[in-house]
């Protein structure tokens, strides 16, 4: 691995009396696929809103390609190359699978209402070329079979791959997954793994990753950082730091294989 | 009968705005036509209501104009500033005439500018000035100071200038206090007022602001014998206020309420009684159903004059003709003898001031016009902008 | 100075006045999340209720009594017919149904007791009140006082288990009924108490103003109240309703003289608009939780 | 029956991209089309004149606030007040000569100047708080309009409209009022059923549903919003200027009063939001149903199927309107857009009752 | 007397969509049973089914019987349901965000009609929970997912159930978590005697708590048994245990062969 794509010192974050992140710093290197873990409420999440642009840090600052981004909103964020998925799944309900995925390729195309005045002769072309590259992420991603279908009517499994698509076809840099994983069951998990495993080998990404599935985490990450209460608890490759007894006691608990 | 009916389009609020009123003068109208009819129509020729609620809103006004157009009425009134004001052009353009009774353009009473159209009755700019002179004859104008507390809109703002220029000539103070709109709520407004001192308030506004305006007035030790109001108070508002505590509270009228009138009645032994009526006896003789039921007798005695001197069938431009030839016609006493010429729509500008009694309106100034030449420069002046394109 | 105390007064009764108006709105949305554009409707029909039974030659008690319980009544009812059968669709169509049903209220009271104007005499007189120069409205006087009346009794009740049970009600409709709320019940509850508040808004207003369609329009200043307190806050309807009227008051009572037009309007529409833009929420409104 | 979807294969992006992929939709548009432009010669004046031409310029300002409320999902309950200020500014623009065809760009640009003002307080708040916002602008511009009588008209406040014509066609006659009318609610349908499809329409439709998320793919909210604010504001502004010239002939403020905002949003909500259809549908019943009923009950009443008071008889159109309304909420909650979807769809699976797995 | 029965139950949504085709499952008192599946198998609709949810959502029961005990569920509403003692945690949690977790408590009791005070419960419910109650007087909007989903099994509680369908209670929890209410559910079954019907992703730790389970695809049942047995099954390990927990990931970017019982 070379240099760090991702740099975030000492990021704090309050929300009200609550002090979710306390001075957080961290290095993400190119090309490697970071692990972030911890208890629920730990902070997690906060981080990522951080590194997006949805929530200012109070104190610190994040580095993306040696280039400040915090204090950026998180649609010039995106612009400069990192993409993400929510939680919670966040499609756009009332548009298709293939608008959606469409959605992501946004910032290379030019929303002035004018273009619909001349759609023939503007728009459409424009449309056309990026079809080109949604319909690739689609086959990369196996979602040919609902393309047309409308996006809340599609198992939570596929909505999640579709954010997967979407964010892809911003071609970013950076991908950062927020439990991509969660509430799927084990053939699911890994379907979702594989996907992720090729975009970032064919796409040369970068991913940070949010998950609870610890089979999963040790697998495919090659660092890790754990979170607890907003503190750092523990960093370093994925075996190493998810079998110290600190992250052990505070986040696995005593059945660690029952999951 | 085989004679063609005469049609008239009452196409009024009855839902909206202007419900304080139209009920009851729309149930007046009818009723009058209903007794013509039933003396035999004029010369023969029935005529017949075509009545449809606007909501006071413009293109249900627009359309019920021109579906009572086609079904051929040559006559119409909507009862409503915005409609009426939105569809002058309309009318001179389709050559029907359209009456604006004690609503509408007040510059419509310049007959060469607005041929087709007739107020019929005194403008607000005719009732501001008949009621400063009935101060002036009563108590005196000169060193008064005077309030006028307005809705604020162009209705409300429109006696001011009129007002202003009485002022001028009589040497009295004038002070304008907007309220606004709908009028429901006006203590700030009045707060003002009390610190001014007025001498005498004129209270402009219409419906339930009517009715607040008094009560605030009362509240803030007004008495109600310094209260002047526009046309627009009624039994019902001085119900609303307590009718005792209204008492001596004047008001300029443009005709007279009651029932003690021969055609009232007539209405009453013909329509009233066979059960013919338009709508709650209760009604009729009240202020609004008087000037619904004088509307109409100046229209038909236009229609009457236009098929006499002209002939069936009725149109529009004949119609207009008859307008222009009533003469000294009061309704037999329901109202001031007016005489409409093609310069004159308004008929003169009549109209007197009666005060509350408790129990009713009594008159206490007679049939007059004042300050025509001030009133006569306004509609002057108005007219001559809308000449000049609007 | 006596002016602006005098302005200050009877601002803040005629602002208690339209939080008595805003009251229900607030009612009604705490506890079925329902944005009511009927409420005005409703305060018009309360006070024609009352009308026609005091016409009916009940003593105004009885009648403004029983005018509370037809309202009440009126509430459950609009439950079990139309807001039933609209849980779980989004609130704008649930908003688009009280603005059909203010329509049709708007029509069906004045088409069918009559639509001039009516008088509710409550005997309360006329004679000014002027306590060291400074004027107050008797009528205000009384309708302030029936409304923090009305406002505290609210409060009170929703800080108990029913009310508890309301608010989660208006939190999520489906995790309601999963824990056997019965959101039907609870959303009758608030349109049946939200009637009650319209009839003291609807009496007080109606002797006041007359009795006819336009007690509806009582829903503008009253929404104003709300959007400054906080939609869901009774507190709010209390403050925001003190706040609308003094300003309402005060300002034009200064500036009208120069403004050659009544701008009590126009300052409560940017009171509104500032409140908004600097405290989306209102003075005391519950922030929506959003969690990405 | 008259869909078909078997037999229709798209072999390019293009092609499945069109407007109207089914062949029975394009037939229906055709034959809408052609009656549009022969309706001055198929209907009376009196329908043409009081129901056409209202029914389409009224369409067209559904259609520009249904851009913001439906597309955008920004509340807007000050719309009246937009269209007022593009009538006014166009109807003033003419009278000082500017040709018609630029008083009406210049009525939509004061507008969407005017209008993007608006759209600053969407930047901060949503939902009913933005419905408040936009009432109070309403407000506000009511205000303005109708107290500074070099706006509104001087005393009377009625402002005519001067004679003008439209691409040298003098626009005196109500047959060229309509199809100035029918130009511009064609091209306003168009551009609405093109914005669907643009990237701008897409980023529209994604702040409304997620705004986080839309941010996260590259969408600016502050710009899209504004932008949404101003289309729609200089669309609104355009047809408020057409409503003036080619229907009101001359313009009052309460024409453009608060109750006409409520009135265009409820426009927008029955049709169906963000549906030019139900933009069309919307329009059409809110405008028409109270004429409609107004006369139909009147006629009967006149048949003597009924004998009740004139009160009661003026306030049944009121009555059955706001039924109506609730009726088709309850039967159809998405609105007309979906009733006329649902008949559609019914023909497209026919037939077969159910589609999915 | 509590035992759940269905039978043959089909469910459309939007009165187009057929999301479950004919599901029949049989819990009896007492019993610990899992329903297993791939993401849209029907199970979330199979339990909102069951507890009259799904009528906001446009959902339709068009065929079939749901019997409580005897009595038939059909015809009841959601919170006569509840009344019955049956109760549904839903998917997400759902908990009254602007309520405190203590208002969230009171919402649930069902008042007049509960065998045991309001405090009764509310401390019982604190018991297993002691998170909640130091969160007691924050808005449940801004618990962690974990306390949420405590919150959402403890308001539950508080309705006094004698079946309890928890629709995916360990989404998107830490292992920690995950561990701990699993215990808990067991316990409540155990020393209650509470009937519960489980829905969940994670069968290996499912499997180990219940004693069967149905597993359902595409709308239909597709197997069903002991908990042991399914265990031993090859395709159950296969697709849901991932063969014993001990899948490397790195290895299985190949392509895989679809399950078998699939049509
Ligand atoms: N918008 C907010 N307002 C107030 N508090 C917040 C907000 N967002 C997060 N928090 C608090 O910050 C802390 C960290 O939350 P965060 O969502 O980052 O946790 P997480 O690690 O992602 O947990 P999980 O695994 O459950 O998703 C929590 O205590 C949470 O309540
Ligand atoms: N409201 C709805 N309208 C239309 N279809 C729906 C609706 N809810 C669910 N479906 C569809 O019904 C099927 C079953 O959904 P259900 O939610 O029951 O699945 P599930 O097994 O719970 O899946 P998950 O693991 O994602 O929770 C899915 O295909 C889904 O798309
Ligand atoms: C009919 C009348 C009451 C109209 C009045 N001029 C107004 O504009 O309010
Ligand atoms: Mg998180
Ligand atoms: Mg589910």
């Amino acid at each position: 691995m070379s240099e760090p794509v991702l740099q975030c010192e000492n990021i704090n974050r309050f929300f009200g009396g609550i002090h979710a992140l306390k001075g957080i710093s961290a290095e993400i290197q190119q090309g490697e696929i970071f692990g972030l873990v911890g208890p629920n409420g730990s902070g997690k999440t906060t981080l990522v809103n951080c590194i997006t642009g949805f929530y200012a840090p109070q104190r610190g600052q994040i580095l993306f390609e040696g280039k400040q981004i915090n204090g950026m909103r998180p649609h010039r964020i995106a612009a400069n190359g990192i993409a993400r998925t929510f939680q919670n799944v966040a499609l756009f309900k009332g548009m298709s699978v293939l608008e959606n995925i469409l959605m992501g390729r946004h910032i290379f195309m030019n929303p002035n209402p004018l273009a619909a005045l001349f759609y023939p002769f503007w728009a459409a072309k424009e449309e056309v070329a990026h079809r080109r590259k949604v319909e690739q992420i689609i086959d990369l991603l196996q979602l040919e079979s609902v393309r047309d279908e409308h996006v809340e009517v599609i198992p939570l499994g596929l909505q999640k791959r579709v954010e997967l698509a979407r964010a892809l076809c911003a071609e970013p840099r950076m991908l950062v997954l927020d439990e991509p994983m969660a509430g799927m069951n084990q053939e699911e998990k890994e379907y979702m793994v594989r996907f992720i495993l090729d975009a970032q080998e064919e796409l040369n990404l970068s991913v940070l990753i949010i998950e609870h599935h610890l089979d999963v985490v040790t697998s495919i990450c090659d660092r890790v950082l754990v979170l607890n209460d907003g503190n750092k608890i523990a960093e370093g490759p994925a075996r190493t730091a998810m079998s110290d007894p600190e992250v052990v006691a505070a986040y696995i608990g005593g059945q660690a294989h029952a999951a | 009968q085989d004679k063609e009916p005469i049609k008239f389009g009452l196409l009024q609020d009855f839902t909206a705005v202007y419900t304080f009123v139209t009920g009851e003068y729309n149930q007046g109208q009818q009723d009058y036509l209903t007794l013509v009819n039933e003396e035999g129509g004029v010369d023969g020729h029935m005529i017949e209501a075509i009545v449809r609620d606007t909501g006071n809103e413009p293109q249900r006004g627009i359309e019920a104009y021109n579906r009572a157009r086609e079904e051929g009425a040559i006559l119409f009134d909507f009862l409503s500033t915005p409609v009426s004001r939105g569809l002058v052009d309309q009318v001179m353009k389709d050559e029907v005439v359209l009456i604006t009774p004690l609503h509408g353009r007040g510059d419509a009473a310049a007959g060469e500018t607005f041929p087709y159209v007739f107020p019929t009755m005194a403008t607000y700019w005719s009732q501001a000035a008949i009621l400063a002179d009935q101060i002036k004859s009563s108590d005196g104008l000169e060193g008064k100071k005077i309030a006028v507390v307005h809705i604020d809109s162009p209705f409300g703002r429109e006696p001011m200038p009129v007002l202003e220029k009485i002022a001028e000539v009589e040497g009295f103070e004038i002070r304008a206090f907007p309220y606004a709109s709908p009028g429901n709520e006006q203590s700030a407004t009045w707060s003002e007022v009390r610190r001014y001192r007025p001498d005498v308030v004129f209270i402009w506004g219409a419906g339930g602001g009517q009715s607040v305006s008094v009560q605030q007035a009362i509240r803030n030790g007004i008495d109600p014998a310094a209260i002047r109001s526009v046309v627009w108070m009624a039994e019902t508002d001085a119900n609303n206020v307590g009718a005792d505590a209204m008492v001596g509270l004047k008001r300029f009228e443009a005709t007279a309420t009651g029932t003690d009138n021969p055609i009232l009645e007539r209405i009453v032994e013909k329509v009233i009684e066979p059960g013919l009526g338009a709508g709650d006896s209760s009604n009729v003789g009240s202020s609004y159903y008087n000037i619904g039921v004088a509307t109409m007798t100046v229209a038909v005695e236009a229609a009457r004059l236009a098929l006499e001197r002209e002939g069936a069938p009725l149109t529009g431009p004949k119609l207009k003709a008859g307008f222009e030839m009533i003469e000294g016609f009061d309704a037999e006493g329901l109202m001031p003898p007016i005489t409409i010429t093609a310069t004159d729509h308004q008929g003169g500008g009549y109209g007197r001031v009666s005060e509350w009694t408790g129990s009713e309106w009594k008159p206490v100034s007679d049939w007059t016009t004042a300050y025509e030449d001030i009133v006569h420069e306004e509609i002057e002046t108005s007219a001559a902008t809308y000449a000049g394109g609007n | 100075m006596a002016y602006f105390i005098e302005l200050l007064v009877n601002g803040a009764l005629v602002g208690l006045m339209y939080a008595l108006a805003a009251l229900g709105f607030v009612l009604i949305y705490k506890s079925a999340g329902v944005p009511n554009l009927a409420q005005g409707a409703l305060v018009m029909m309360a006070a024609f209720l009352v009308w026609y039974l005091g016409s009916l030659g009940l003593p105004i008690w009885i009648a403004i009594l029983a005018g509370a319980a037809l309202m009440f009544g009126f509430g459950l009812l609009v439950e079990r017919l139309l807001l039933r059968r609209m849980v779980g669709q989004p609130v704008i169509m649930v908003v688009m149904l009280t603005l059909g049903m203010e329509i049709l209220l708007r029509g069906l009271i004045p088409g069918v007791f009559g639509a001039s104007p009516k008088s509710i005499d409550l005997g309360i007189g006329l004679a000014p009140v002027i306590v060291a120069d400074v004027f107050m409205n008797r009528a205000y006087l009384i309708g302030g006082l029936v409304a923090l009346l009305l406002i505290g009794a609210s409060m009170l009740f929703f800080r108990t288990r029913l009310g508890t049970k309301l608010r989660a009600v208006s939190d999520d409709h489906v995790a309601s009924w999963a824990v056997g709320l019965s959101v039907e019940r609870a959303i009758g509850l608030s349109w049946g108490i939200a009637g009650i508040a319209a009839v003291g808004a609807g009496v007080l207003w109606g002797s006041v103003q007359g009795v006819d369609w336009t007690l509806s329009t009582l829903l503008f200043p009253a929404i104003a109240v709300v959007i400054l307190g906080g939609i869901d806050s009774i507190k709010g309807v209390l403050v925001g309703g003190l706040a609308v009227g003094i300003l309402g008051s005060v300002i034009p009572g200064y500036l009208d003289a120069y403004a050659g037009g009544s701008t009590r309007d126009v300052v409560t529409s940017v009171i509104i608009l500032l409140t908004i833009l600097v405290r989306p929420h209102g003075i005391f409104g519950r922030e929506d939780i959003e969690r990405i | 029956m008259f869909y078909r979807l078997s037999g229709v294969r798209h072999t390019s992006y293009p092609a499945a991209r069109q407007l109207w992929p089914i062949a029975a939709d394009r037939w229906q548009v055709g034959v809408l089309a052609l009656l549009a432009l022969l309706a001055p010669l198929l209907i009376s004046d009196l329908y043409l004149g009081s129901y056409a031409l209202p029914w389409l310029i009224w369409t067209a300002a559904a259609l520009s606030l249904s851009l913001l409320m439906g597309l955008g999902g920004q509340l807007h309950f000050g719309f009246a007040a937009v269209m007022a200020i593009g009538a006014y500014s166009s109807i003033h623009l003419a009278r000082g000569g500017v040709p018609f065809e630029f008083a009406l760009l210049g009525g939509g640009l004061t507008a969407a100047v005017i209008g993007t003002a608006f759209g600053a307080a969407a930047l901060r708040v949503k939902g009913l708080y933005l419905v408040m916002a936009t009432l109070a602008m309403q407000y506000l511009v009511d205000w303005v309009i109708s107290n500074v009588p070099a706006i509104s008209g001087g005393a009377q406040a009625t402002l005519r409209t001067p004679e003008v014509s439209f691409l040298w066609i003098p626009i005196d006659s109500l047959d060229a009022r309509y199809y100035v009318a029918l130009l511009w609610t064609v091209l306003m349908t168009l551009f609405f059923l093109n914005v669907k499809r643009t990237s701008f329409g897409r980023a529209l439709a994604a702040i409304r549903d997620k705004d986080f998320a839309a941010a996260v793919i590259g969408v600016d909210p502050f710009r899209t919003k504004l932008t949404a604010f101003m289309t729609a504001s200089f669309a609104g502004g355009v047809s408020g200027a057409i409503l003036a010239f080619c229907y009101y002939g001359a313009v009052t403020p309460e024409q453009f009063g608060f109750n006409v905002s409520i009135q265009l949003v409820a426009m927008v909500l029955v049709g169906g939001l963000g549906s030019v259809v139900g933009g069309y549908l919307g329009a059409g019943f809110v405008l028409l149903v109270p004429i409609v009923l107004t006369n139909l009950i009147a006629g009967l009443g006149a048949a003597g199927w009924f004998s009740i008071s004139q009160n009661l008889t003026a306030h049944l159109p009121l009555i059955f309107y706001g039924g109506m309304i609730i009726g088709f909420l309850l039967f159809e909650p998405l609105g007309l857009a979906k009733i006329y979807d649902n008949i559609r769809k019914y023909f497209l699976v026919w037939p077969f009752r159910h589609s999915g797995s | 007397m509590s035992g759940l029965a269905l039978s043959n139950v089909e469910v459309v949504y939007d009165k187009v969509f057929l999301a479950i085709k004919g599901v029949s499952m049989e819990i009896k008192e007492g019993e610990m049973v899992a329903l297993l599946g791939s993401n849209g198998a029907g199970k979330s609709t199979t339990l909102k089914a069951i507890s009259g949810l799904l009528g906001p959502e446009r959902g339709d029961i068009t065929r079939g019987e749901i019997r409580f005990g005897d009595t038939d569920l059909r015809s009841l509403g959601a919170p006569a349901r509840v009344d019955r003692g049956l109760v549904h945690v839903l998917e997400g949690r759902r908990v009254f965000g602007h309520l405190t977790p203590d208002e969230n408590l009171v919402a649930a009791y069902r008042g007049g009609r509960a065998e045991r005070s309001f405090e009764e419960l509310r401390d019982e419910v604190y018991r297993y929970f002691p998170r909640l109650k130091e969160r007691a007087r924050s808005k449940a909007g801004y618990l962690s997912g974990g306390e949420q989903q405590m919150l959402a099994i403890g308001r539950a509680l508080v309705t006094e159930p004698k079946l309890i369908m928890l629709d995916e209670p360990s989404l998107g929890l830490a292992p920690v978590l995950v561990a701990e209410i699993f215990s808990i559910i067991r316990e409540i079954n155990r020393k209650h005697g509470l009937t519960v019907l489980l829905v969940e992703q994670n069968a290996a730790a499912t499997l180990e708590i219940v004693n069967r389970a149905y597993l359902i695809e595409n709308g239909q049942i597709v197997m069903s048994g002991e908990a042991a047995t399914l265990k031993a099954n090859p395709d159950v390990q296969e697709f849901y245990l991932g063969s014993g927990g001990k899948v490397d990931y790195h290895a299985i970017k190949h392509y895989r062969r679809r399950k078998r019982w699939l049509a």
